[in-house]
């Protein structure tokens, strides 16, 4: 296979889709186990519908969450990445998702200094009973990075072989 | 010489055997008859080859077979880092790949008609097993042939199938050890460290050659033991196994001093370690 | 005495009564300043300092070779001595491991310098925050980051790739730095491989930044990762960018407190989160 | 005599790119001079010392030499080619050109590397002779010169106080490459400049005999306690080759990279079982030393430092080759009088 030919399935496979169709944005969606992910099955199981663009990695708390996986993600040709976990006061381990918010606040600051667009990562609380409001900001996470449009040419953190 | 030589051979797993609970041996098939055929030519008992599983990388090992039987490559490893790991995950009838064999190899054509010792600790054995082998397959050429293998725990004895049919020949004498604590109620073979075993089991005035392959430190402590039985300086043979990356003198990472470990080794007589700095192995 | 002469007299004293057993300054080396280790009184005569000792010397603290030599005496500028307490606080040094020989401007802007002693840690950290509590980095760094900030994000990704393009992966940032002190660096772990180790855009953009991560509310601004960049990749702009965070969002400066918690490993209730849907 | 202007460099070089040659010249690059490649409108600087060296042109930091197109665990291989564009280096030193000999012998030992070949047979080396050293330089101690003709095809020599070079060919790349530039070089005359003062800091071949005497010498340890085992000197060398090889990709493909690698990492010798042949830093910078002033002559019959001073210049504390080869010298000196 020549470079040539390689880059182009790189971009099919990016996008998910065959070239030449509308742009569908990848989304890589890093949840805790006790209430994002749980959140987004409920909206599974209440039959919520909401866009297929999500590609959720389960961790077992925010906490968990290194910057380094939403750099990975990033570096693998997501278009936007969502992080998710338990409301303040509800983690599982008591304290995951406070130590998880001070890490996001210094690391989103460097990620957007050094050219990744903060249209395309986001930051939520989502509960185990709030179903609704998962299939309700994963649409709209879908809808705002569809607007930024493929992250392919401008990724700084993209692994181009 | 032309050609990128970082091109490997693709090699089909055509059986993988557990030796121990950490560790496997990998029997490979040339996917290529050339390039059998190139390695057979090429391949003296004692050099190594680097394995290679696409996406985590390559790594030097030794070659378990013997050059007397050509028709595939084994290789012993023990599940360690990122490679060896990736190895390990691979299965009967997949690929990997493999480049070599480079390196310099055991004289033992130079051994013609004399005794022969292989002393082996833990993974040890495998670059020895493809001694052994070599000198089984020509057997009328050699003279006494002794194996002195350990292991830290019996569990840990690599080659248990080798070791039961080498003891059943009558030909080669074979004694086993473990470190002691590492026994089992049914051990039947003798507890303790290799080199005190050497010492114990093999008489003196020794005239023949000697290998040890093993631990660094086993090495050490091994070679005034063979010393003491006779065995002259330039009859001693081990083999260092430095990190290596190109495997072929250029990456420059295996240097003992000025020697380097992947073209003027890994097989080295006691006389060649005594000039190498100490303080370098 | 001035206070070179005092230094070098307060160094001899230190080695001659055995609180240190090895004085780590700066000598001079042609124009330029190196590292100096006197194990002998007889040697403190060759101490120098002045603006050209650029190198931040409490990272000789995590060297093995150095540690068989404590307790060190170390000559140390405001933002060395913030290294130092930093590394206090986070247990990698003790009081009973380090003399600081304390050096600081004698005014504003001035080029001169004065000696502040021979003192300890926790008078280290007093003296930190009773003269230089209000260090702030170069204007020039902030006006920069300001600029930065201020042009689209393509135009920052586009200024990063260029700076970036340049990294050959040496590690001298890291070597330079005190904060960095693990043995096994996360970019050497490959079970599994986080970070390419290879001089390519992606790896050199996930290295550059974890190590500036990595140092939030640690980085201690004493420029030593950027003078040491053979490169020259403007490192300052991402640590001050992210010291600047620490300040304002938690109020955290670092190696100001012996006592003080890490701000990545300890958190608050009400931090800030507006961020956050 | 063929002679040049200084300040129509930039048209020498516009010439040449026009002719299909990439252009690689010192050129300033925010605070740093750096060999790179030149872009039209870029000024060649001469006067400057540039942070990398040749070595980059021809073993570039990373560099794919393998390549797997993967399907679970299967893969397939795919065939690579050295990228090796037709490249002049416009006003190297002449000691990074003395340093082609020592990277020509280890990719040619008794295994030759395509990449390194390809490069190499597509490189052409115009050195510019020196008009200054700094005190970092030290040439003169290991066999060079500043204005050495080693390894260059071409040897611009500063002419009538720095305004003109003269351009001398010194084989057929070098003759191609006048051929190429058409009229900026031109038919003349000019007075020669001074070269640069380079002074003896140690005698090179002494050194190699006190250093097979003294492996074990506590030296080493006090002259490596500064270092602090970064890469900076190893990878601004132009003569250190030393390399790592890591497979990276996706679960698509993967590629495997050479990198550049150095002994002054305490990974460089780490085995997999734990043990570390050179477990301090004393060991390290010993075997940098050693290396290049040992071990390489025993083994090529040359020494592995060309002296351009790079190392001292750029290491971020304090250390320098020239000083610790000065420093044996003199101890082995003032031990033999005793």
């Amino acid at each position: 296979m020549s470079p040539q030919a390689d880059r182009t399935t790189g971009e099919k496979a990016a996008a998910g889709q065959p070239v030449g169709t509308a742009f569908e944005p990848r989304i890589v969606a890093l949840v805790c186990t006790w209430c994002t992910y749980a959140g987004a099955d409920l909206a599974g199981t209440s039959r919520l519908r909401y866009a297929s663009n999500v590609r959720i990695v389960k961790v077992p708390c925010t906490g968990r969450i290194d910057p380094l996986f939403v750099l990975k993600a990033f570096e693998g040709g997501a278009d936007g990445v969502l992080v998710s976990g338990c409301h303040p006061g509800d983690c599982h381990y008591t304290s995951g998702n406070y130590h998880a918010r001070r890490r996001w606040a210094i690391f989103r600051r460097l990620l957007e200094f050094t050219g990744i667009d903060m249209r395309r990562l986001f930051f939520s609380w989502v509960s185990a009973a709030e179903g609704q409001k998962f299939a309700d900001l994963v649409n709209d996470v879908v809808e705002k990075v569809r607007a930024a449009g493929p992250f392919e040419r401008t990724n700084p953190a993209r692994r181009r072989p | 010489m032309s050609g990128n030589l970082y091109e490997a051979s693709v090699m089909r797993i055509a059986a993988v055997r557990e030796e121990t609970p950490d560790t496997r041996t990998l029997r490979l098939e040339f996917a290529d008859e050339a390039a059998r055929a190139a390695f057979s030519r090429a391949y003296r008992v004692g050099m190594f080859g680097l394995y290679g599983v696409p996406g985590a990388g390559e790594c030097a090992l030794c070659i378990a077979s013997p050059p007397t039987r050509d028709r595939y490559v084994e290789c012993t490893f023990r599940r360690t880092g990122r490679v060896t790991a990736a190895l390990a995950d691979r299965e009967a009838e997949q690929r990997i790949t493999l480049r070599g064999p480079y390196g310099n190899a055991f004289p033992i054509d130079d051994w013609r008609g004399r005794d022969v010792l292989l002393v082996a600790g833990g993974m040890g054995l495998a670059p020895l097993r493809s001694v052994l082998w070599n000198l089984l397959d020509r057997r009328a050429e050699f003279g006494a042939i002794t194996l002195v293998c350990g292991a830290r725990t019996a569990a840990d004895l690599l080659y248990k199938d080798g070791l039961a049919e080498w003891a059943k020949r009558g030909d080669v004498k074979v004694t086993t050890t473990v470190d002691p604590g590492g026994e089992t109620a049914a051990w039947r073979g003798k507890v303790g460290l290799v080199p005190a075993v050497v010492e114990e089991t093999v008489p003196p005035n020794q005239k023949g050659v000697a290998a040890v392959c093993g631990p660094l430190g086993m090495i050490k402590f091994a070679m005034p033991v063979l010393v003491r039985l006779g065995f002259a300086a330039r009859d001693v043979y081990t083999t260092l196994e430095n990190r290596m990356k190109c495997g072929v003198g250029q990456c420059g990472r295996c240097n003992i001093g000025g020697v380097y470990v992947c073209r003027d080794g890994p097989v080295f007589t006691l006389e060649q370690l005594r000039k190498m700095p100490a303080g370098d192995l | 005495m001035n206070a070179l002469e005092t230094l070098r007299a307060d160094a001899a004293r230190l080695l001659g009564e055995g609180r240190a057993k090895v004085v780590i300054g700066y000598r001079t080396r042609g124009k330029k300043r190196a590292p100096v280790f006197i194990t002998d009184a007889a040697g403190a005569g060759s101490l120098v300092y002045d603006a050209a000792c650029r190198q931040n010397l409490a990272a000789y603290l995590r060297k093995p070779e150095v540690r068989t030599l404590l307790p060190a005496a170390l000559v140390a500028s405001p933002p060395v001595m913030r290294s130092l307490v930093l590394l206090a606080a986070e247990s990698q040094i003790g009081e009973e491991d380090v003399v600081v020989l304390a050096v600081g401007p004698a005014s504003e802007g001035s080029g001169e310098w004065r000696y502040h002693g021979a003192l300890t840690l926790a008078e280290t950290a007093r003296l930190l925050k009773e003269k230089y509590a209000l260090l702030a980095p170069r204007p020039e760094l902030l006006d920069q980051i300001q600029s930065l900030a201020a042009v689209s994000v393509e135009e920052r990704a586009a200024f990063w790739h260029e700076a970036f393009a340049q990294c050959t992966r040496c590690y001298a940032c890291r070597a330079a730095c005190p904060a960095c002190y693990c043995t096994v660096c996360l970019v050497e772990k490959n079970v599994p491989q986080w970070i390419s180790t290879a001089a390519r855009p992606h790896g050199n953009y996930a290295w550059n930044l974890i190590r500036a991560f990595h140092a939030a509310g640690r980085c201690t601004g004493c420029e030593a990762c950027e003078a040491a960049c053979p490169q020259g990749i403007p490192l300052m702009l991402l640590n001050v960018l992210v010291a600047e965070e620490a300040a304002e969002a938690f109020g955290i400066k670092a190696g100001y407190d012996l006592d003080a918690e890490p701000l990545i490993g300890s958190w608050s209730a009400d931090d800030e989160e507006d961020f956050i849907r | 005599m063929k002679i040049v202007d200084v300040d129509k460099l930039s048209d020498l070089a516009a010439a040449l790119a026009a002719k299909g040659y990439r252009i690689v010249a010192p050129v300033r690059d925010g605070d740093v001079v750096r060999l790179k490649q030149w872009k039209r409108g870029e000024c060649v600087v001469l006067d400057a010392f540039t942070v990398n060296s040749v070595k980059d042109v021809l073993i570039p930091p990373s560099e794919v030499i393998g390549r797997y197109a993967l399907d679970g665990d299967d893969f397939t291989p795919e065939a690579v080619a050295a990228e090796a564009p037709k490249t002049v280096v416009l006003a190297a030193r002449p000691c990074d050109a003395a340093a082609m000999a020592v990277l020509d012998a280890v990719f040619n030992w008794d295994f030759a590397d395509t990449f390194y070949n390809a490069r190499r047979a597509a490189t052409t080396i115009a050195a510019l002779a020196c008009r200054q050293a700094d005190e970092q330089c030290f040439c003169t101690s290991v066999g060079g010169a500043p204005d050495s003709t080693a390894g260059a095809d071409i040897i611009l020599r500063p002419a009538d106080g720095g305004k003109r070079l003269t351009v001398e060919a010194l084989g057929e790349k070098g003759e191609a490459l006048v051929a190429a530039a058409g009229e900026v070089v031109q038919e003349g005359e000019a007075a020669a400049d001074a070269v640069a003062e380079v002074p003896v800091r140690f005698d090179a071949a002494a050194l190699a005999a006190r250093l097979a005497e003294n492996f074990e010498s506590p030296l080493w340890q006090t002259l490596s306690l500064a270092c602090l085992g970064c890469g900076a000197c190893a990878y601004a060398c132009p003569t250190c080759h030393c390399f790592d090889i890591q497979d990276e990709g996706t679960r698509r493909e993967s590629v495997r990279l050479r990198n550049w690698d150095s002994c002054g990492f305490g990974l460089f010798t780490q085995h997999a079982g734990g043990h570390n042949p050179r477990p301090d830093q004393a060991a390290r910078w010993r075997q940098r030393v050693m290396h290049k002033f040992l071990y390489f002559v025993e083994r090529f019959g040359r020494l592995a430092c060309s002296g351009c001073g790079r190392c001292a210049r750029l290491c971020p504390a304090g250390m320098a080759m020239a000083d610790s080869c000065a420093a044996i010298e003199a101890a082995a000196q003032k031990a033999a009088k005793r």
